[in-house]
């Protein structure tokens, strides 16, 4: 034992710190949940009502038969990817500055995992026989079809999501020990339950570290996995511009762009509203800015990379779909989804000072995010508005109900998130003790 | 029934079931009147959208005629393409559905089993041809027109993906009469709706197994060819080119 | 709820340190008073990178991780492969049973198993740690290091073992009394 | 393959038109049994029964499936000469004529003013009352107005009419009188020809529509598959000439566009080639007398007022004789000019130097037969009737009007002032199925059974090469309280006793059917009953004898003076010509209250559910119009508005509006709908035939404020070119 | 612990046999019918009055003039005989409560079973011992294709859906 005192003595106030948005709650997280509460509900109306009158209730119409609910899908995958990444890939590679980021990152895994299952619901058109899509026995002595990439994606995303929920859960034990001994009332007990015994024991430390060790891996690959399958969805099918052989990666580091931005948001937020500071330095926000502008230069290289292949090959039924972006119905989303994704990311995060600004990183996130939404839209609109049979073209915008559904979701996700903050420890507490202790040792 | 050695070499894949139905549409014969579009609309019990889901673009049409304009005034020319499901051999629509809704029947049509669809619409988007059309609401017929309706066709709730079945209840109710007599079908016995009707006999409808079927015969002419071939799907659709000089 | 024998109580001792105290001294006396590594446990809140006990590890999470794998290949093969087989139907040219499908879908499930059951195990194991009756102290998570000893139903070393603990600097001793069938 | 059909169709004639069709197997959770079994009907079973469609003059013989009481769909018959197991949308959509939701389901009398369209329900009993107290009261004053009826009613109709010293006038706004008077003008007869397209090898047709509705659409459109690929080795060119590029013309090999009222200069043209070149061979007398006809006009001239080259005029000419079996058509807006019995007069004569006469793939006459019915058809009316029926009216001198099936105040122009009949008519009454524009003027209304649910039969001795004699039967029970119009009829004229009952003795026209029938039956010397050849009639769909001997024609072509076309509206304040055109389902607007044929895309526009203009991509672009801008065409009679349809395929100096819409009744799916091109039409008459000149009027159009999304089928709205689809081969 | 059991096998047990196409109706008719009195006792045979089974999809229910060809020499001994005369009397059809009915996505003949060489028993159990009208053992999926596979017959998806 020749750690320096520091760290012990420093636990209570980190314990304090740390734990008191489960503690204290103020008059405007009411508000703001209740506000959340009321676009949720809304939301549930318009779904309510998409459901009892028909999926006609969206814009859609043949030939554009997906539209912004499975782009919301895509999306919200990729959203998904960031508490995985972060913790996942920089656990992987000991980066020791990922320790207050990864508790918050792998919330948003979980929730935007739930947020995209409900995607999946709102699509069907006939959302009430969804236990076709179930493998299981049953009297019709028929099971569903694996050949589909849909079923691939159902697979992969129940394995991400449960997956997800136990490598947040992990490393939530000894934290929700933590809390079971520090709060008292009903929650006393679903921590103490929760905690399943946890009381610090050499033994206990071990095993969880070796499971999370093993798990780790596992999850990174099956988080590629996910995305790729995401991907295939489109470039399994025949349709002009999507059937792409870059889909799946392409789509994997589009997640991991969109899911950073997203962590960015969620850390600057986080750290304003519950006085972070100490904890979440802009180094956090720099380093988080150096992998944002990896991601763009990747993603932008595999963009290019695909549309320089198109644009070379000429193919008429390809082109349809690339002139309707650069210069045809879809060119104003276009080129505003370029600069949000590509170029604004590009020319500001090259700038040290920049990255170590933290409202200047948040505002990239959004923009970021706000870009690969509509990127989203343009994989999958354009492509299906431009068949091949040029008597079928056509357009897309998203209906009223759409957006109902779209906000509703939106902010169900933001309400859980805010939910969670309630009940979760935002910054995984006995992590960031030993964080402490290495920079100690160091 | 004789059967040609070489056809049933060529159609191993479909040797299993007796039967491969095909359909030739001949451009140089359609006129586009459109008669095939009704007809397949009474046969078919195919919902009627009304003037607000047509703007929408939602009214369906198991078979529709496509046009498309060439050269400008006073050079001027209009061409029609009559276009329903292609009941493609390797159908691009049939594996991506997720609950088996759209499989391939032995007998070489592309089935869509109404009451199995949960409406993922995946299908739909991997239609080449655009064939396959959706019910984005329930059906409503004011009384008494559902007095129409054909009782052997389903009727398709909203959340449903349907098209041309090749009038699957017709083939069903002739294989029957068929089977009864204990023969095989013979040519032009089974006539789907819109090749029933059309005026100008543009559409042929029969059995690519019987070499000596009129679909077998006109498949081999030289006006042949299949829609967006190279994409690969087979269609059991073939057209003859239009002649023009 | 009576109590049958005092004889089949069993006494648990924590000893509750500065962190800056040195252990191993300690953990000698005690194991001079005939008590086995094994009844010894460190509480901490953090892992403690050196391991003072000398304890196996026996975890077998790997394996059981591999073991869950294969069991997920074999779902995924049933998936993919073994539900088509129960009604064939021909979807787009495409075989009954198609390796790539089978790949993706095996993929899945085994790390699907793979983690579940890793989890399960952990949990497991987690929650049912040989040593019952040790039992998380708040202090501890506060900047403590704690010391746990299980003295079975000897009420005298238990006694004899708080005073050790006391002597070598602990800040708090407190002993436990377990009933047996509780 | 219709031998085969024919052992799988249970084709069945009903003798008796009381046979208990059923009540029925409901999808409900009772099931009802019937009460007397029917041997004819196993529920779960179709029936086929033969009938003809009534939806337009071709006389089409149809079978229609019924199961348990409901007609299912409609069919050609495979054995009708006619349409030979085919049948146009049209035709397929009378099931929604059947069933019809806002079919009139009892006899009405209004209530409220006339045209308010308040009627209340009254008793068949009080209905026929009241009518025949308005017949005696006006006797000698009542008119009938009804679209073209053949057959056993139009015999009984004419009867009664003529014994009431009424007046029938038989009216279709596409009745193609200018040809009929072409016809008789050329050939001396009224009967129209078979025009034997099936055999011929070049056609050039000057914008006859015989693909869409022209006399008898499905019969060209069988003879247009054999034209086309029916013969091995032959396949038939096909030239179509008109200012608009029609769904026919769209078909043909080449479209060659003219300038409107023009098509007859253009014939003059392709005259005057044949007879410089020697390419025909005609008698002296027609020599002569082409020849001054001919003259008239010099190439150049011609070339310069058609907007068509010297070298295509010379090129026509040429291919026509070098062709073997030569055929020339016109009709459409060819007709629908001023000048427009003139032209068809010279594209006849066209046809006569071409040695068309009488050939194999030319222009065929039948000797006349006797038919069940002596009386074929009554002539039909041209619109200059109709204005002189509406000055009977104003004079006092007709003061009941009858209607039945015709809809006068919305096919007739407004500018016809055609609404005098009705404000002058003191009793109105009419038989019509649907509360149409008119109908909806009536003071009684006794509504007719649907086609579908009567007894009756169609002549057809035009445009056939044999006479088809078809019968119609009723294949489902009347669905609600109506009666047809016959019966109805007959009823009065029993009521009003002798004379008429005795001229009409019979109590249904079942009754007069059948005895008329008795005769034509019993004469083809058969040993059969009557009763046995009748259900064999019925089980075939009509009688149709073969091997009619052709007609020797004589040409009687005076020597023409072409008249250039006139219209109606100076050129500088009205700048384009209007050529409303009937829309392919809609027809002259009797479809706009089927679904169906709404829904039906137009196959050049494929616009749905509504009107549009359609304009030249140039002239659009001049007048700064954009698709799907709503724009006002105003001519010097009226104006409408609608959205606009950008056509490549029109004349820069016109535009174009499909017919059929702009009901202000009709139901639920015509009502308020669309535009009525008609508004724009002013009294421009063809003088010889006395037929409206639908394009005999100009108009202006300008963009107005809003936009509309007319629906389309073509969901772009882009007008793709064939370019841009890939691996179509081509087409 | 049983409640827990007995709840999931329900939940196991709904979820095997959702969708299926059972009606949930009682017996109970208009007029009390009974099969074992007609098959069984008197032996008529099923199509006698069921009389289009073998020419068409439905094998019909016996109409009310049938039910005369026998009713009318007999005399009313129970009140349901009373019953169906008054009903012939008045001329009105017995509105029979359906039992069997097949959804409309289903397409299934009666003609083409029987052509096939099966009974009514085979499908509809020992009607002539059964006091009540019959009923086929289940109209679940699982059911048909069963008896297909054991028979040979087509197991395509669109021999029977429509």
């Amino acid at each position: 034992m020749t750690d320096r005192p520091t760290v012990w003595e420093e636990m209570p106030k980190i314990n304090r710190d740390l734990l008191s948005p489960l503690q204290t709650t103020t008059w405007t997280y009411y508000l703001w949940v209740g506000v959340l509460s009321c676009f949720v509900a809304a939301g549930a109306g318009a779904w309510t009502y998409q459901i009892q009158t028909g999926i006609g209730q969206t814009d859609l119409h043949h030939p554009i038969f997906w539209g912004s609910y499975i782009a919301s899908f895509v999306f919200w995958i990729g959203v998904s990817h960031s508490g995985t990444f972060i913790s996942g890939v920089l656990r992987l590679t000991n980066a020791e500055w990922r320790r207050p980021v990864t508790r918050m990152a792998e919330l948003m895994t979980v929730v935007a995992l739930l947020v995209t299952t409900l995607f999946v619901f709102y699509h069907l058109g006939r959302v009430w026989r969804f236990y076709y899509l179930i493998p299981y026995p049953n009297q019709r002595e028929l099971w569903p079809n694996f050949r589909s990439p849909l079923m691939w994606d159902a697979t992969a995303i129940f394995t991400y999501a449960t997956a997800s929920t136990i490598y947040i859960y992990l490393p939530l034990i000894p934290d929700f020990a933590l809390a079971r001994d520090r709060i008292q009332g009903w929650r006393k007990t679903v921590y103490g339950w929760l905690a399943i015994g946890w009381h610090g024991s050499q033994a206990q430390w071990r095993t969880l570290e070796m499971a999370i060790r093993i798990i780790t891996p596992l999850i990174v690959m099956v988080m590629i996995s996910v995305h790729s399958i995401v991907g295939f969805d489109f470039s399994m099918a025949l349709v002009p511009a999507w059937h792409s052989t870059i889909f799946a990666p392409y789509f994997v580091v589009g997640a991991v762009h969109s899911g950073l931005g997203m962590v960015v948001i969620g850390l600057y937020t986080l750290r304003r509203v519950y006085r972070l500071h100490e904890y979440v330095r802009t180094e956090h926000f720099e380093k988080l800015g150096k992998l944002l502008l990896v991601t763009t230069l990747l993603l932008a290289y595999m963009y290019f990379a695909e549309q320089l292949t198109v644009w070379y090959g000429q193919v008429p039924d390809h082109m349809a779909v690339q002139n309707s972006l650069l210069y045809g119905a879809y060119a104003v989303p276009f080129w505003f989804m370029v600069s949000c994704i590509y170029i604004i990311p590009l020319v500001t995060l090259v700038w040290p000072r920049f990255r170590q600004w933290p409202v200047g990183l948040m505002m990239i996130g959004l923009i970021i995010n706000l870009g690969m939404y509509i990127e989203r839209m343009l994989i999958i609109v354009p492509p299906l508005a431009r068949p091949r049979l040029s008597f079928q073209w056509d357009e897309y915008f998203p209906s009223l109900i759409e957006f109902a559904i779209l906000v509703g979701t939106l902010a169900l996700a933001l309400l859980l998130y805010s939910l969670a903050v309630k009940f979760v420890p935002v910054i995984s507490i006995w992590e960031e003790k030993l964080g402490k202790k290495h920079a100690q040792e160091h | 029934m004789s059967q040609d050695p070489q056809a049933t070499e060529e159609y191993s894949k479909t040797a299993a079931s007796p039967y491969k139905w095909e359909m030739v549409v001949d451009l140089d014969r359609c006129s586009g009147c459109e008669a095939c579009v009704v007809a397949c609309h009474a046969e078919n019990n195919i919902r009627i959208s009304g003037e607000e889901e047509a703007a929408e673009g939602r009214a369906i049409n198991w078979i529709r005629i496509e046009r498309y304009w060439e050269g400008d005034y006073p050079n001027v020319k209009a061409k029609f393409l009559p276009v329903m499901c292609q009941h493609c051999d390797d159908a691009p629509c049939e594996p991506v559905c997720p609950v088996y809704a759209s499989y391939h029947t032995p007998e070489g049509l592309n089935a869509q089993v109404y009451n199995r669809c949960i409406g993922v619409r995946y299908c739909g988007n991997n239609c080449p041809y655009v064939a396959r059309q959706f019910n984005w609401f329930d059906p409503h017929w004011d009384e008494p027109l559902a007095e129409q309706l054909n009782p052997d066709v389903s009727v398709r709730s909203g959340g449903v993906m349907e098209k041309c079945t090749f009038c699957v209840q017709r083939i069903r109710s002739g294989k029957e009469a068929a089977h009864k007599e204990g023969r095989r079908v013979r040519d032009g016995e089974i006539t789907p709706a819109c090749v029933q009707s059309c005026p100008t006999s543009a559409l042929i409808f029969g059995d690519r197994n019987d070499p000596d079927s009129r679909v077998s015969h006109l498949k081999k002419s030289r006006r042949g060819f299949h829609l967006m071939e190279s994409l690969g799907t087979h269609p059991a659709v073939t057209y003859l080119r239009r002649l023009s000089e | 709820m009576p109590k049958n024998t005092e004889t089949t109580d069993r006494h648990v001792v924590l000893g509750l340190f500065n962190p800056a105290t040195f252990l191993p001294p300690v953990l000698e006396h005690i194991r001079s008073q005939g008590i086995p590594d094994l009844l010894m446990e460190i509480l901490s809140p953090l892992p403690l990178e050196t391991s003072l006990l000398n304890k196996p590890v026996r975890i077998p999470l790997h394996r059981l991780t591999i073991i869950g794998g294969i069991v997920g290949i074999g779902v995924g093969i049933f998936f993919a492969a073994g539900t088509a087989l129960l009604f064939p139907l021909v979807t787009g040219g495409k075989p009954i049973v198609s390796i790539p499908v089978v790949g993706i879908i095996s993929y899945e499930t085994m790390m699907l198993m793979a983690i579940v059951v890793t989890f399960l195990a952990t949990a497991i194991k987690i929650a049912f740690v040989q040593q019952s009756g040790l039992r998380n102290d708040p202090r501890i998570d506060e900047g403590s290091v704690g010391l746990s000893i299980q003295v079975g139903n000897d009420t005298a070393k238990a006694h004899t073992i708080s005073q050790l603990l006391q002597e070598a600097g602990a800040f708090e001793v407190e002993i436990r009394t377990i009933a047996s069938d509780s | 393959m219709n031998l085969y059909r024919r052992t799988l169709l249970k084709i069945l004639g009903l003798t008796a038109a009381g046979s208990s069709l059923p009540g029925c197997e409901r999808e409900v959770h009772n099931l009802v049994p019937y009460l007397l079994p029917d041997d004819n009907i196993v529920p779960g079973v179709a029936n086929w029964y033969t009938s003809t469609c009534q939806e337009c003059e071709a006389g089409c013989g149809t079978i229609v499936r019924v199961m348990e009481g409901r007609a299912k769909k409609i069919e050609g018959n495979p054995k009708h000469p006619v349409n030979e197991g085919k049948l146009c949308a049209r035709g397929q959509a009378a099931l929604q004529g059947l069933y019809n939701p806002d079919r009139l389901q009892g006899p009405l009398r209004r209530e409220g003013k006339r045209g308010q369209g308040q009627f209340r329900p009254i008793t068949w009993e009080e209905g026929l009352a009241e009518w025949v107290e308005q017949l005696r009261t006006h006797a000698g004053k009542s008119a009938m107005i009804t679209r073209p009826v053949s057959g056993t009613l139009a015999s009984l109709l004419t009867t009664l009419m003529d014994s009431l010293s009424g007046r029938l006038v038989m009216y279709e706004s596409t009745g193609e009188q200018t040809l009929r008077t072409a016809n008789h003008l050329s050939f001396g007869t009224h009967d129209l020809p078979y025009y034997d397209l099936a055999n011929a090898d070049y056609l050039l047709s000057f914008g006859a529509p015989f693909l869409e509705h022209w006399l008898s659409p499905v019969s060209f459109g069988v003879a247009y598959g054999k034209f086309r690929q029916g013969r091995p080795l032959v396949r038939g060119r096909f030239i179509q000439v008109e200012p608009r590029l029609s769904l026919t013309a769209s078909n043909a090999d080449q479209w060659i566009p003219l300038r409107p009222g023009t098509e007859g200069l253009l014939a003059i043209g392709i005259g005057q080639v044949l007879l410089r070149d020697g390419l025909t061979e005609l008698s002296s007398f027609h020599r002569t007398s082409f020849h001054q006809t001919f003259s008239a006009f010099s190439l150049e001239d011609i070339s310069t007022k058609t907007e068509v080259s010297e070298e295509m005029i010379t090129q026509l000419a040429h291919e026509l004789t070098s062709a073997n079996a030569p055929l020339i058509l016109g009709g459409g807006p060819a007709a629908a000019q001023t000048n427009g019995t003139t032209t068809l007069i010279l594209i006849n004569a066209l046809n006569v130097m071409i040695g068309a006469i009488g050939r194999r793939g030319g222009l065929q006459w039948m000797e006349p037969q006797i038919s069940p019915v002596d009386l074929a058809r009554p002539g039909l009316a041209s619109e200059l009737t109709l204005m002189d029926l509406a000055g009977e009216f104003e004079q006092g001198s007709r003061t009941l009007l009858h209607l039945y099936r015709a809809d006068p105040l919305f096919t007739l122009p407004p500018s016809l002032k055609f609404e005098r009949v009705f404000d002058h008519a003191q009793f109105i009454v009419s038989f019509s199925s649907f509360l149409d524009d008119s109908t909806s003027m009536a003071d009684l209304i006794l509504p007719d059974h649907d086609p579908l649910e009567s007894w009756g039969d169609v002549v057809q001795q035009d445009t056939i090469p044999v006479p088809a004699w078809s019968v119609s039967q009723p294949v489902v029970r009347a669905l609600y309280d109506t009666r047809p119009i016959g019966d109805v009829w007959l009823d009065a004229a029993h009521r009003l006793g002798e004379p008429l009952r005795e001229r009409v003795p019979w109590n249904t026209l079942h009754d007069m059917l059948k005895s008329r029938w008795q005769t034509v039956l019993t004469k083809h010397d058969s040993p059969q009953s009557f009763e046995t050849r009748w259900r064999e009639t019925l089980q075939e769909g009509g009688l149709w004898p073969s091997n009619i001997p052709m007609r020797q024609t004589n040409t009687v072509i005076p020597s023409i003076t072409y008249k250039p076309p006139e219209f109606l509206g100076n050129s500088s304040e009205y700048p384009l010509y209007c050529y409303p055109y009937p829309s392919l389902g809609l027809h002259d607007g009797r479809g706009a209250n089927r679904p169906w044929l709404q829904e039906l895309p137009d196959p050049l526009t494929t616009g749905m559910w509504g009107s549009w203009i359609e304009l030249n991509p140039t002239t659009a672009k001049a007048l700064g119009i954009h698709p799907g801008d709503r724009v006002r065409v105003t001519s010097g009679y009226g104006s409408i508005e609608a959205s606009v349809m950008v056509f490549p395929g029109l004349h820069p100096d016109m535009i174009a509006i499909p017919m059929g819409q702009g009901h202000r009744a009709y139901g639920r799916y015509a009502k308020g709908r669309g535009v009525n091109p008609m508004v724009l039409l002013g009294p421009s008459f063809d003088g010889q035939s006395g037929s409206l000149a639908t394009g005999g009027t100009r108009v202006r159009v300008e963009r107005i404020k809003g936009g509309s999304r007319l629906p389309m089928l073509e969901e772009s709205g882009k007008n793709p070119v064939i370019g841009r689809i890939q691996e179509t081969g081509g087409l | 612990m049983a409640l827990l059991a007995g709840s999931m096998a329900m939940g196991v047990g709904a979820l095997y046999s959702i969708g299926s196409a059972d009606l949930p109706v009682q017996d109970q008719q208009p007029v009390r019918f009974s099969h074992r009195q007609h098959a069984g006792t008197l032996n008529i045979h099923c199509q006698f009055c069921h009389r289009y089974a073998t020419q068409s999809p439905v094998a019909g229910v016996p109409s009310m003039a049938l039910c005369q060809t026998c009713h009318e020499s007999l005399s009313e001994t129970t009140p349901d005989m009373k019953m169906l005369r008054i009903y012939w009397k008045e001329k009105r059809p017995i509105p029979w409560v359906r039992l069997q009915r097949l959804p409309d996505h289903v397409y299934f003949t009666h003609e083409m079973h029987l052509f096939a060489g099966l009974s009514c028993t085979s499908c509809h159990g020992n009607v002539s011992g059964m006091s009540s009208t019959p009923r086929a053992p289940t109209y679940e999926m699982g059911w048909c294709l069963t008896c297909h596979e054991q028979r040979g017959a087509s197991h395509d998806c669109w021999t029977c859906h429509k």
